[in-house]
């Protein structure tokens, strides 16, 4: 089977939809000619168009509000936002219309708008380069939010939210773009061909939104990750050597909360992970499902495991960064708790 | 703490009790203007921007290039759709002050911007409006019982009581949601365009903002890609000289007219008489005409008065003379083409009562009809359990545990007991 | 002592400020000559002139990007965002300037704008008239989030809020604008008159920021609570006979953590309630904040009594609120539960 | 699914392989345009908005009426600071190719912008830079070693490592901190010039963005509330004709100039020669004198061109002809000015050579000294614990615990044990 990175993976997803479906539309800031700033449109234009894959304005707010058009006359567009901290300029029109638009006409129209973006640190990118808004968008009802941790994923999982009949949040961990990343910045690299989630089909496949996945089985402690941090949570259990189940969500909302709830059931103890500020983060949603769910259940507090409170700081990625050690230490706590 | 404020404050021109005073606003004699071919380049019909499209005269007569030549019949038809329009915000007006709906948001005085520039399209044409443009739906033929049930938010309810009243759609008559976000509409629309021009159909799409609602972002949003794109799109700003208690001036128009942005963004700008139903629907046709040719977007500016207050929740009186209408240089669009259609021979004053008559008694016949689905007090209601549909396709785990907890409360209610 | 409606109350405060501090100006859509859709500025404008209480142009993004200039060039701007579901143009302005600001520039730059918007249900509004979206603010670093439940904190909190060094949020519950709310619209409205939160001193007071207050002391139960729902738990309180303890949180950011954890600790139950929808609401972060510091006394599982995950229904507002009947429910069910 | 497209897509005259083609802009003479008084109302001074201001002409001699005629000192007071700019540029460069920086913004062949419309304005007048204009600190003097501590992250970071390189601020030197995220800044300082104008001050605001970012929605609120309150601001457009690797007809600019948006807001336009320094200067002038006597805003487009890669993480060979630049017509304005001092005989190739040589070696130096106070590598390093300050005011409680959490996940790092 082909060996893909994250980035050869979403572009692969977009070629075989472009492929597929005459109504498929890419946009955005450098998605054309030169193929997104980072690669993941590369070579599309030249292979569909510049009618199919527009290069737009800078204007996010323009971008998702012209695709809602588009949507509503039966394309369905794929849109890039270059980096998620700047998908705040877009907020009112993903909220108050892409959100909403099938609810407020009871149906008669819907815009399927798929939007991109890249999130999260690590890559010294500074406070506007390193953001997972997750949590904001979360909260919106009217839309789903996807985060994938590998490449086989992010292909299976970005084909889904084209091909769904909602609009999808899709974030792109660009941290792992071009190989797993274990929370260590000190490491070599490795790249995707050294894992079995770089093992990508060609073709057509599709990855059913809102499942999480088992990454890893254990009876000890269930942990709750997404994203890079799905890698970095794996790091940590190993370094722990405690028996963690590892919970990849995937899919963030709708949220499989079965699958969640069945595992803590099991396991009694839950550590919830992201690279996202804590207070108000996704992690407080997960933890308040757990704990309604599996309180009788629960042998030690459900732990957050988080970046800090404040935004993300250039000189100082790793002290921010929620890496395996801060995780190692959250495992051992909640096996200690009692 | 400081010296003397030089920071520059406008003001309308008469606040209450002050005699209205619209000497600030630039009118072109009827005829003066030039029409230009349809695919003139924006740069020289500049004018047009700033000047004013009129074609009825003081003499009620059509005059000059703009003239669009239409037949009486069409006349009649405009000037049935106009009356209907305001009958009907009568009608609901009244209705809301009973207490029988929430809210209710008239277009009295600017009736001929819905309904001529909606004439001036086709019927496949997608029209993105704003809450004020009610017109449209009714010179596309939506029946009013529809719109009615919407206000009451029915078991005939298409919004299945999920909008406020006037949040009209209409997806077989081409006509997009309203949404409660100001201008949102408009890169919409213009997305629609480019999604019709990708496709290669010569179908347009047209939206409406008011004069305030151009401050949003999405104003600029909508300009540039259209600029960009050459989106076939009729962009409209309707320039009713008020947004809520905020003139114009307020939102830009002191030192220009908002027609002129339009050349500003390399797209053709056009001011126009609000309330000359000729001029409007000449505009409109011209700037359809130039879209479906692929010569790209046209700004309008249909100049107008807002009669009305902003909405059944708003008092005009607390910030503008209560005569300021009477005094609008630009008087009353279904006047105006009333005089008109009489000038011609093609009306009577007798004519026109027996109209108004007729369509009165039509509203009231549909108003009997909407109340069957159900009023806020009293008929069938809708089920609340659909409150929980359409927020995704197919309804989430959650949701369904949710709607089964409100179940649960419901049922309690009904037995008077606590739900657990 | 003078009686005030909470927007006589808001009035006063804004009334008292831009007497005491000629650096504080008022801005907004209609807040001018007009005094507010809400009449919250009635008066000012004549009273201070229309140099230091503007109309602006209808653009939320350009009415707090202003106010952040303004601010940098030390005035205090307290701009009204006519209705919280119109805070989203703004938003970039707001999450990505008014809150990092201070932190981008270690200090050298601040914006002290506070930011007022009405917000919540149950005046026929709509689904964009009655949105209580604090869950998406209480999430961004770097600004305050305030949210009063009585004219008399209406006022005081306001005026913290201005003389604040830090940008606040500052939501309006119009729902009790003019009385409180006890949840039960058939009920004959109760005017503030009639409610101790109505007696209003006519001078400058300031109540601190971050301190959450007990409304009702007891021992079964601690209810959090904020803006109506405050008066709609005290009447399912009384109506379960559940010896509940609420508390009046204030300020959601930064939350008062130990008030809360004190008083859970005490009653070993916990039931959130708020308005706005529940998946990753504020309501979550409440419930995983009491759950880490309050775990091993807590009897029952921490519940959540929101508004239903959909947006909020014009003609099924009661259906959709969280009234006393839901709340009561949950307090039973906390209660049977072992 | 489609019939053929109709869609119009921008393209820039020339991509990889092509020859470079600007024949698409258009450029007045030198000496062509009026120079109106600062007073003239905006709709007389359209032509300025499409147009070109330009002073230097291909004998580089300074003619016409937008000749500032600065004294020779300041000539070379300018053309110091541009070689300066341009130096200190080449340097960073190359210790980001080395390595020890993670990102660098170079303003090649754009010195003149930030460097003649800085010295064109008072000392205390606000700047609002977007990232790529490095030459407003440059011209007022900030020391390099700050810039450079800035880029390193350094114990004398002014940002304490927050930012990423080049997102300067100078609270003293009047220059405002610039965002990652795009035109924010506008508002910002319209904001700012209000509130000068609101305190009766004289002081007026001056912000910059490049043409891309035009398209955000924040140009759109600037342009509006300086139109609205005639704020004492002046709002500059970059045109450098590259935003990353999108042409500048796919932010507008096919159509029409940026200039010209002014006027459709209301306000002044001026489109000027953005690598000639006396128009640029001359041009600023005028604009700051009009925002000063309180006829308002202005919109001033520079015309240049982006010489080099959008940034480090940039590669332009991608997307447009590599020999782009030299066919450039407006040259590179450092060589311009150099040229008119020559034949102004204030000027000569030697004492050039000697400029840039003691100016390569203040940059040495300074860089020498920059480094003592820290690399990512080597030397002191700031305390990652200051990471949790400035949040807010003060540190509110669960940030002290977060800290505190630090602190033993730092101690346990060193100790190589399990925090807990
Ligand atoms: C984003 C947003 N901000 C504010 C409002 C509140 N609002 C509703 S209508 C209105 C005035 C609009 O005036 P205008 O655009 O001139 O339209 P008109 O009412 O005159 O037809 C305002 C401020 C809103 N609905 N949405
Ligand atoms: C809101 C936002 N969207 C996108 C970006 C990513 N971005 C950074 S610079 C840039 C291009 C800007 O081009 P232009 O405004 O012409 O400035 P120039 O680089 O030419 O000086 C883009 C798209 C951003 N920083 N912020
Ligand atoms: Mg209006
Ligand atoms: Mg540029």
């Amino acid at each position: 089977m082909p060996q893909m990175n994250m980035i050869q993976a979403i572009n692969s997803a977009l070629d075989v939809m472009l492929e597929r479906d005459a109504s498929v539309v890419l946009m955005g800031e450098d998605v054309g000619y030169f193929g997104g700033v980072f690669r993941c449109t590369d070579g599309l234009q030249r292979k569909y168009g510049e009618q199919r894959v527009l290069d737009t304005p800078i204007a996010e707010g323009g971008i998702v509000g012209a695709a809602i058009g588009m949507g509503v006359h039966g394309l369905k567009p794929v849109v890039e936002i270059q980096f998620a901290d700047y998908a705040y300029p877009a907020f009112d029109q993903i909220v108050s219309e892409l959100a909403r638009l099938r609810y407020r006409t009871a149906g008669e129209f819907h815009a399927a708008v798929t939007v991109r973006m890249p999130c999260g640190g690590g890559i010294r990118g500074g406070q506007t380069h390193s953001q997972s808004p997750e949590g904001i968008f979360t909260h919106v009802c009217g839309i789903k939010v996807v985060m994938p941790s590998n490449p086989y994923d992010a292909k299976g999982l970005l084909i889904s939210a084209i091909e769904d009949a909602d609009p999808v949040i899709f974030f792109e961990p660009k941290r792992i773009y071009s190989g797993p990343f274990d929370g260590e910045p000190e490491k070599a690299a490795v790249p995707w061909s050294a894992h079995p989630g770089g093992e990508v089909p060609a073709g057509h496949y599709g990855i059913p939104l809102s499942r999480a996945q088992i990454v890893r089985a254990g009876s000890q402690v269930t942990v709750l990750a997404y994203g890079t941090m799905v890698h970095v949570a794996q790091a940590a259990v190993t370094r722990s050597g405690v028996d963690a189940e590892i919970i990849d969500l995937r899919t963030l909302a709708p949220l499989d909360t079965d699958t969640l709830c069945e595992s803590v059931n099991r396991t009694g103890r839950c550590v919830i992970v992201h690279e996202a500020t804590r207070f108000g983060g996704f992690g407080a949603e997960l933890s308040a499902t757990v704990q309604e769910a599996c309180f009788w259940n629960l042998l030690a507090p459900i732990e957050r495991v988080t970046g800090w409170d404040t935004p993300y700081p250039h000189a100082f990625e790793w002290e921010y960064f929620p890496g395996p050690d801060r995780i190692a230490a959250a495992l051992v706590r909640v096996m200690e708790a009692a | 703490m400081m010296r003397d404020s030089r920071l520059h404050v406008p003001h309308p021109p008469a606040r209450p009790g002050q005699t209205p005073d619209f000497s600030y606003l630039q009118i072109s004699p009827a005829g003066a203007l030039a029409r230009p071919e349809v695919t003139a380049a924006f740069t020289d019909i500049e004018l047009l921007a700033t000047g004013m499209v009129r074609v009825l005269d003081e003499q009620h007569q059509a005059v000059g290039p703009w003239n669009p030549h239409l037949e009486p019949d069409e006349l009649q038809v405009g000037l049935r759709h106009m009356l209907l329009t305001r009958l009907f915000d009568q009608r609901m007006q009244m209705i809301q002050r009973q207490g029988r709906i929430s809210f209710y948001v008239r277009s009295l005085g600017e009736e001929a911007v819905s309904v001529a520039q909606t004439m001036a399209l086709r019927p496949d044409d997608m029209l993105f409006p704003s809450y004020r443009n009610q017109g449209l739906h009714i010179a596309r033929g939506h029946s009013l019982v529809e719109l009615m049930c919407q206000c009451l938010s029915n078991t005939r309810d298409m919004c299945k009581g999920r909008q406020m009243p006037v949040m009209y759609h209409w997806g077989s008559g081409n006509i997009f949601s309203i949404s409660g976000n100001l201008a949102t509409q408009y890169p919409q629309a213009v997305g629609w365009a480019m999604a019709a021009a990708l496709k290669g159909e010569d179908r347009i799409a047209a939206a409406w903002i008011g004069e305030g609602s151009s401050a949003e972002a999405d104003f600029h949003h909508g300009m540039t890609f259209a600029a960009v794109y050459r989106a076939p799109v009729i962009l409209n700003i309707v320039n009713n000289q008020w947004a809520i208690s905020s003139f114009q001036g307020v939102a830009g128009g002191e030192q220009r007219s908002f027609a002129a942005r339009g050349p500003g963004y390399g797209i053709a700008g056009i001011r126009v008489d609000g309330n000359d139903f000729l001029a409007l629907h000449a505009v409109t046709a011209w700037a359809a005409e130039r879209a479906r040719r692929g010569s790209g977007a046209t700004l309008i500016e249909p100049v107008t008065y807002r009669a009305s207050a902003h909405s059944t929740s708003d008092d005009p009186a607390r910030y503008r003379p209560r005569d300021d209408w009477q005094a609008w240089p630009l008087g009353d669009p279904i006047e105006r083409l009333k005089q008109h259609l009489i000038a011609l021979g093609e009306w009577s004053t007798q004519r026109h009562e027996q109209l108004v008559a007729q369509l009165e008694a039509h509203v009231v016949e549909c108003w009997m009809q909407a109340q069957q689905s159900g009023t806020m007090t009293e008929g069938p209601r809708l089920d609340p359990r659909t409150m929980f549909e359409d927020v995704l396709a197919t309804m989430p785990p959650h949701l369904v545990r949710q709607r089964q907890q409100l179940d649960r409360e419901l049922l309690a209610a009904t037995q008077d007991v606590q739900p657990t």
